[in-house]
Order: C-alpha cells, then sequence, then structure tokens
C-alpha cells in the first residue's frame, strides 16, 4: 500500500476534531479568563493607585499567580484538555507553560533543571516577540524618518 | 518454511513465571485484577519518576522470579528496554539485579522482542532461565516524548495515555503445563509518511498488519487457527485501521473482528484517555498477566500477541520526519 | 464557581448604578457655576460622551470623562480633543483631563467630600502626576 | 462597567477561537500558534491597532498573549521616538517587564512548593 492510499483509508477511518465545538469552548474559557482579567484589573483601580494604563502590569502579574496555582494543583492541564486555545492564549497559558516546566525539572536541580528549562516552552513566545517588536520599530522608524509615516 | 522474519522454537521454550506491576492510575484498568502489584504513588515511593520506573521494573522481575521459585543467581540473561533516554531506568535496574544483560529499543514493541531474543537464547541452549520484559512510566515517558505533565495542551480525540506500569516473564527451557512460545515474527520497519504524533495508532497500524500477514505465512496458519491476536498499542482508532487493512488483503471478516487491543481496551470505556492506553508497559502488563493467566487456566490454547512500537523521537518529529513504526509478534500456545 | 461570578458581576452593577443618573457630577460651588456650565455645553452635546464628573478651585480643574462603551476605540482621539477644548475654556486654571476609570472615581469621590480649596488643589496635582504615569 | 466586562468577555473569547483555529485547522502545535499570536500583536501596534483595542476591551485586549508582542513594540517604539536608534533596542522590555518577571518568579516559587501532580487523566 503506498503512503497516499494509506493515508486516505486512515482519515476515513480516524475520527475528525470538532472545530465548531474546539472554538466554543476556547470562546467560553478564553473569554471568562478575559473577565477575571477586567474584575482584577478594576479592583486594582478601585482599591490602588493604579489608572487603566498602568492597572495592566499587576493584573498580569496577578493572573500569572492564578496560573501558578491552577497548575500546581493539577488543575490547569484538565482545563487545557477542555478549552485548548481557550487556556494557552491568555496570558495565564504562558505562565501555565513556565511554571510547568519549571515544576517538571525540579529534579535535575534548581539551577540546571529549573532555571535551564524554565523557558523550554515559553521562550519561543519571548524571542518572536522580541524580534517581530525590533523589526517592527525599526521599520516605523524608518519610515518615520523617511517622512512616510507618523508616529 | 523459511520466510522473512519468522522463527520458529522446536524445543518450545517455556514462560514459567510472570511478574507486572502497575501504577495508581492503571488500577482503573480492567485488566487490573490480574496485576500482581499495584502501587499506590505513581513513582513507587522514589523521589524522582526515572526512580519510580527503575524500582517497577525491579520489582516485575522479582515477582516473576518469586512465582518461579527460582533464585536470582540462576538467571542468565536479562532482557530488557523502556522508552526513557538511554533506557536508564532498565539498565540502573540491570545493576541492581546483577543479572548479564542487554538492552533492547524497539520503543513499546520491546514487550515481546526482548522476550524472542530470552527464547532464542534458550533454544540455543545458553540459558537456563531469561528474564524478559518491557515498562514505561508515564509522567517520565510524557515529558520526554510531548510536554510537562502539568503543561495545559489540548490532546485530540486520537491522543493515547501512556501507561505506567511493567511486565517481565521468567523464561526457561521447554516443559510441561507452562505456556510455550513456539514461534515468533521479527517486525519490519514501516514508514507509510505518518507524521502525526499525537496519532500513534495511525502509524502503527501497517507494521501490525505486515508483522501479522508475515507470520501467518510463514507459519502457513489462519487467524482462525488462534484463540487470541491481540496486538499491543494500537489503541481505540488504531485497531479498525488494522483491521481494514487485513480484511483488504482478504483476510475473513469474522476472524479479522475478533482481533483485540490491549491499548483499546486498558482503561475501558472512560473518555478521559481519549483513544486509549499506549507503552511499553500496556503490552508488557496486558500479554504477561491476562493473556497467561488465560493460557494457563487452559481457557484458550494458542495466542498471537503483537507488541507495536513507534519508532520516533521529540527531535525527529521537530525536523519533520515521518514516523518509521515497527511490531513483533510471539506465538504462545498452551498443551 | 458560575453563581459566585454572577453574584459579583450584581455586585459591581449595584455599585456603580448608585442613582448618579445625571449627565455631571461635580463639587457644586456656587462661584464656578460659570465654568461648570461651559463644560456642560461643550460635552453635553458630544454623543460620545456618557457621563462627566468635574471638581473646580479657584486656580484647578479636573474633569473626568466617561466615555460611551462603544466609542472608547478612539477614546485617546477623543480625550485630546476634549483636552483642547477644556484648557480653552478656562484658560486661567491648571486643568486635568482624563477618560481614566480610575481619574472618574477619584473626581467623584472629591465632588461628594467638601474638601479646602487648597487640599482639591493638592488632590488635583497628584492625580495629574498619576494620569502621567506609564507603567 | 457591566458593558465593559461583556466586551472583555466577547474580544478575548474571539482572540482564543482565532488561536483555536490556528491549532485545528492550520495544525500548528501550542508553541507556534502563540508565537504567530505574539508576532500579530506587535505587527498590529506598528500599525496603532492595538492600544484602540486594549481602549476598546480592556482585559479582553489585555490579557491574551498578543498584547504582549504589542507592548514589546510599544515600549521599543516610544523609545525609539525619543532616542532613535538605540531606542529601539533599549526600549523593548520598558512596558513588558510585568509578564515576564512574574512568570519567572511565580515558577521558581511553584518548582518549591508543588510537585508535579502527575496522573490523573
Amino acid at each position: 500500500m503506498d503512503p497516499k492510499q494509506y493515508d486516505n483509508l486512515q482519515q476515513s477511518i480516524s475520527p475528525k476534531p470538532s472545530i465548531l465545538k474546539n472554538c466554543l469552548k476556547a470562546f467560553l474559557v478564553g473569554g471568562i479568563f478575559c473577565t477575571v482579567g477586567q474584575l482584577i484589573t478594576y479592583i486594582y483601580i478601585s482599591y490602588f493607585n493604579f489608572t487603566e494604563k498602568t492597572a495592566g502590569n499587576p493584573t498580569v502579574a496577578t493572573m500569572i499567580f492564578i496560573a501558578m496555582l491552577l497548575t500546581g494543583f493539577g488543575l490547569y492541564k484538565k482545563i487545557g484538555q477542555f478549552a485548548g486555545a481557550g487556556s494557552a492564549v491568555p496570558v495565564t497559558g504562558f505562565g501555565n507553560a513556565v511554571i510547568s516546566a519549571a515544576i517538571e525539572h525540579k529534579t535535575e536541580g534548581f539551577v540546571l533543571g529549573v532555571g535551564g528549562n524554565i523557558f523550554k516552552l515559553a521562550g519561543s513566545v519571548i524571542v518572536f516577540g522580541v524580534v517581530s517588536a525590533f523589526v517592527v520599530a525599526l521599520v516605523k522608524l524608518i519610515l518615520v524618518t523617511m517622512g512616510v509615516a507618523n508616529w | 518454511m523459511m520466510d522473512q522474519g519468522v522463527i520458529y522454537f522446536p524445543s518450545k521454550p517455556a514462560i514459567i513465571g510472570s511478574g507486572v506491576v502497575a501504577g495508581p492510575v492503571e488500577k482503573n484498568s480492567v485488566f487490573a485484577q490480574d496485576f500482581d502489584r499495584l502501587y499506590d504513588n505513581e513513582r513507587a515511593d522514589e523521589d524522582s519518576n526515572e526512580k519510580g520506573h527503575q524500582t517497577m521494573v525491579e520489582e516485575a522481575c522479582q515477582i516473576a522470579l518469586k512465582k518461579a521459585n527460582i533464585k536470582q543467581n540462576d538467571v542468565d540473561f536479562l532482557m530488557s528496554g523502556d522508552l526513557v533516554n538511554q533506557m536508564t531506568p532498565s539498565n540502573f535496574a540491570a545493576a541492581t539485579l546483577q543479572v548479564p544483560y542487554i538492552g533492547l529499543f524497539s520503543a513499546c514493541a520491546t514487550a515481546v522482542s526482548s522476550v524472542i531474543i530470552a527464547s532464542l537464547l534458550t533454544e540455543l541452549g545458553g540459558s537456563r532461565y531469561a528474564l524478559a520484559g518491557a515498562g514505561s512510566q508515564h509522567n517520565s515517558v510524557e515529558r520526554q516524548f510531548r510536554y510537562p505533565v502539568e503543561y495545559g495542551g489540548q490532546k485530540p480525540g486520537t491522543a493515547q495515555w501512556t501507561v505506567t506500569a511493567a511486565g517481565y516473564v521468567l523464561i526457561a527451557k521447554g516443559q510441561m503445563n507452562s505456556p510455550a512460545v513456539e514461534a515468533a515474527t521479527i517486525g519490519k520497519v514501516i514508514d507509510l509518511q505518518q507524521t502525526d504524533p499525537f496519532h500513534m495508532g495511525a502509524a502503527m497500524a501497517p507494521a501490525a498488519c505486515d508483522t501479522i500477514t508475515r507470520h501467518l505465512k510463514g507459519r502457513g496458519q489462519k487467524l482462525a487457527d488462534y484463540d487470541l491476536v491481540m496486538t499491543g498499542d494500537l489503541g481505540k482508532v488504531g485497531l479498525p485501521i488494522l483491521k481494514e487493512m487485513l480484511t483488504k488483503q482478504g483476510m475473513a471478516k469474522q476472524d479479522v473482528q475478533k482481533i483485540r487491543d490491549a491499548g483499546a481496551e486498558y482503561y475501558g470505556d472512560d473518555e478521559a484517555f481519549l483513544a486509549g492506553a499506549s507503552g511499553a508497559g500496556c503490552s508488557a502488563s496486558v500479554f504477561y498477566s491476562y493473556i497467561l493467566k488465560q493460557l494457563n487456566e487452559k481457557k484458550i490454547e494458542r495466542v498471537l500477541a503483537v507488541a507495536t512500537g513507534a519508532l520516533l523521537s521529540p527531535l525527529t518529529v521537530q525536523q519533520n520526519e515521518s514516523i518509521p513504526c515497527t511490531a513483533h509478534a510471539i506465538e504462545i500456545s498452551m498443551k | 464557581m458560575k453563581k459566585w461570578f454572577g453574584l459579583l458581576v450584581i455586585l459591581i452593577l449595584v455599585g456603580c448604578n448608585n442613582g448618579k443618573n445625571d449627565f455631571m457630577a461635580t463639587n457644586n460651588k456656587e462661584e464656578y457655576q460659570q465654568q461648570q456650565q461651559k463644560i456642560e455645553q461643550i460635552l453635553k452635546e458630544d454623543k460620545h460622551v456618557k457621563r462627566v464628573t468635574a471638581v473646580f478651585t479657584k486656580d484647578s480643574a479636573i474633569v473626568g470623562i466617561e466615555v460611551k462603551p462603544f466609542s472608547k476605540w478612539n477614546k485617546q482621539k477623543y480625550e485630546k480633543k476634549w483636552k483642547k477644548e477644556v484648557e480653552k475654556a478656562l484658560p486661567d486654571r491648571n486643568v486635568v483631563v482624563s477618560t481614566d476609570l480610575k481619574l472618574i472615581m477619584e473626581t467623584d469621590k472629591l465632588a461628594k467630600k467638601q474638601l479646602s480649596e487648597k487640599k482639591l488643589d493638592k488632590k488635583i496635582k497628584d492625580l495629574k502626576k498619576l494620569e502621567k504615569e506609564e507603567t | 462597567m457591566f458593558v465593559s466586562i461583556v466586551i472583555a468577555f466577547i474580544v478575548g473569547g474571539l482572540i482564543c477561537v482565532i488561536g483555536q483555529l490556528l491549532m485545528d485547522v492550520g495544525k500548528l502545535t501550542p508553541a507556534h500558534t502563540l508565537s504567530i499570536l505574539v508576532v500579530t500583536g506587535a505587527i498590529l501596534d506598528g500599525f496603532n491597532l492595538y492600544e484602540p483595542l486594549i481602549d476598546f476591551a480592556g482585559a479582553g485586549a489585555t490579557i491574551p498573549i498578543t498584547s504582549f508582542g504589542n507592548s514589546l513594540t510599544h515600549g521599543a517604539i516610544a523609545e525609539a521616538e525619543k532616542h532613535g536608534w538605540i531606542g529601539v533596542l533599549t526600549g523593548m522590555f520598558e512596558v513588558t517587564s510585568s509578564g515576564i518577571s512574574a512568570a519567572i518568579l511565580f515558577g521558581m516559587i511553584g518548582a518549591l512548593i508543588f510537585r508535579s501532580k502527575g496522573q490523573q487523566p
């Protein structure tokens, strides 16, 4: 049997993921994470000296703290299996990637294990964030210098 | 009657003892009552997953020896393998057991390939007693091949759950009233360009199909000559694919439908385990507890046990290579 | 979980809608009636404004403007425009204009409290500093 | 305020749906998906489109990982505006340090106090 024929056979038997159902679940859970974020933002604005602009940072830190608890108690992977991108895309997913790697590699010691592997999964997000931010800012700087665009 | 990769054992090496241990999640397995020991802790109370894995291998071997009433010093060989990097759980267990040892890697098919080698050594007269088997531990395998255990990635419905279990058998010269290894078929490595590491069933089914076909041809048999044909860890999706392939090759439909798969049945209908169980411990724990028990109780007489293995590494997956797979088969009979 | 969440939402709703349906809330000093009306005139016609809260002293003024939810997309553009207009209307004062929730909340608080001019001036200065913060 | 929360829910949910589509239809791994979303956030900020989204949706835009790319670019652009070429390099982490530092800190704390719960499906 050649690979193409087999692939057709295999796909006719394998169950397909229900994309609509997955999207609905991602929407619901992702929405809930953002709602919780919004409520935390309100708390920081109401009870602490933060404006809408500056409340973002403590909110993100709080969300990552929540992610630590959910990961540590073994709940985040259950949410993740249900929600897919709904729990991966919010910043808690970034936190989960970092924290799960840290917990996992604890047995190899804190320096090489935790320290060396903490960004094993989340590192690419930082790398591509920084590189793309650099390129975008540079392009913009060039365009502004040329007088084609405004800041 | 020489066919590619098919071995016949005229002296009928006997399986005189077996030991199967499993982790806490495996208490829910439909095969759990046949296991010799179930741990309450997935690391077998050790401080790392890999150490726990090693302990499981050691205990399974000890149980097999104890059941057969054989001393450790009388064992000539140990054939073992697992899925962790460089097979350290097996290697370290061999250091503890102090039995001459060769580590084998056929991924999840090591459960059977180790028994084939042990039977060969016995057949040659080079071994009085040989231990053979394989194991896997969920956490250590998961973190090596996929993500950290606590990472919240979504697995598709075709993904399988790596079993925490180890199964070992003690093989001796042929004797009455013990299940005998009559023949075996060593698998080719088959690669039909499947690339999804979350769909091992589809990658491994062609290898199982090839091995079963060759074994039946080499032995001049039909599926109906076996009371039980069981594959290792094709899972709930891989098994129907295998059945479809065999049917297409002209095997009788009612015989093909009787093929069972340890991985597909392992956790029953629990949907949390998606497409079922996988891992070297999956086939080893079922073959060397459930099947041997059925044979010993003379409920069945002839079994074809086919363990499948996906020969991938995280590296090859990331380098966009396809997943080559193999399957090894042994024919066990009870007279 | 869902129940708690619903309760929280209701609490916030109740907390926010405490009968403040008027368009503009101020510290209501008679001597600043004129300025108050000026500001109201500027903003009342604007269809993006939901509510205004303002506090005046002799030397300074703070105007918090709540933007309608679906106009928030261009909030920064509107804020710039309003800033200009309000500064023009109150040329002799140190003015803070903001659409930020924090500034609106604080201005609301100031409007309710009866504080001395000096204290109000200081508070407004603090809020201006807060508004300038970037991170 | 209720309307704002509903908007945050819907916008945040929709960004996650985009992520889910990338994974299910585009067959991408989570790491690829998140990287693409971060890059998207960075590019959107280049066109001055992400800040309005934050003004509109609040946490619905700041919680998804896209905002990480946005704030990196935002910091870089803000510094570039002030200091020119060098600013592009130095401004990057000015706004976003909290996410990364919190992740590192809580990762370490998590490793100290937790142990993998492991095997529950």
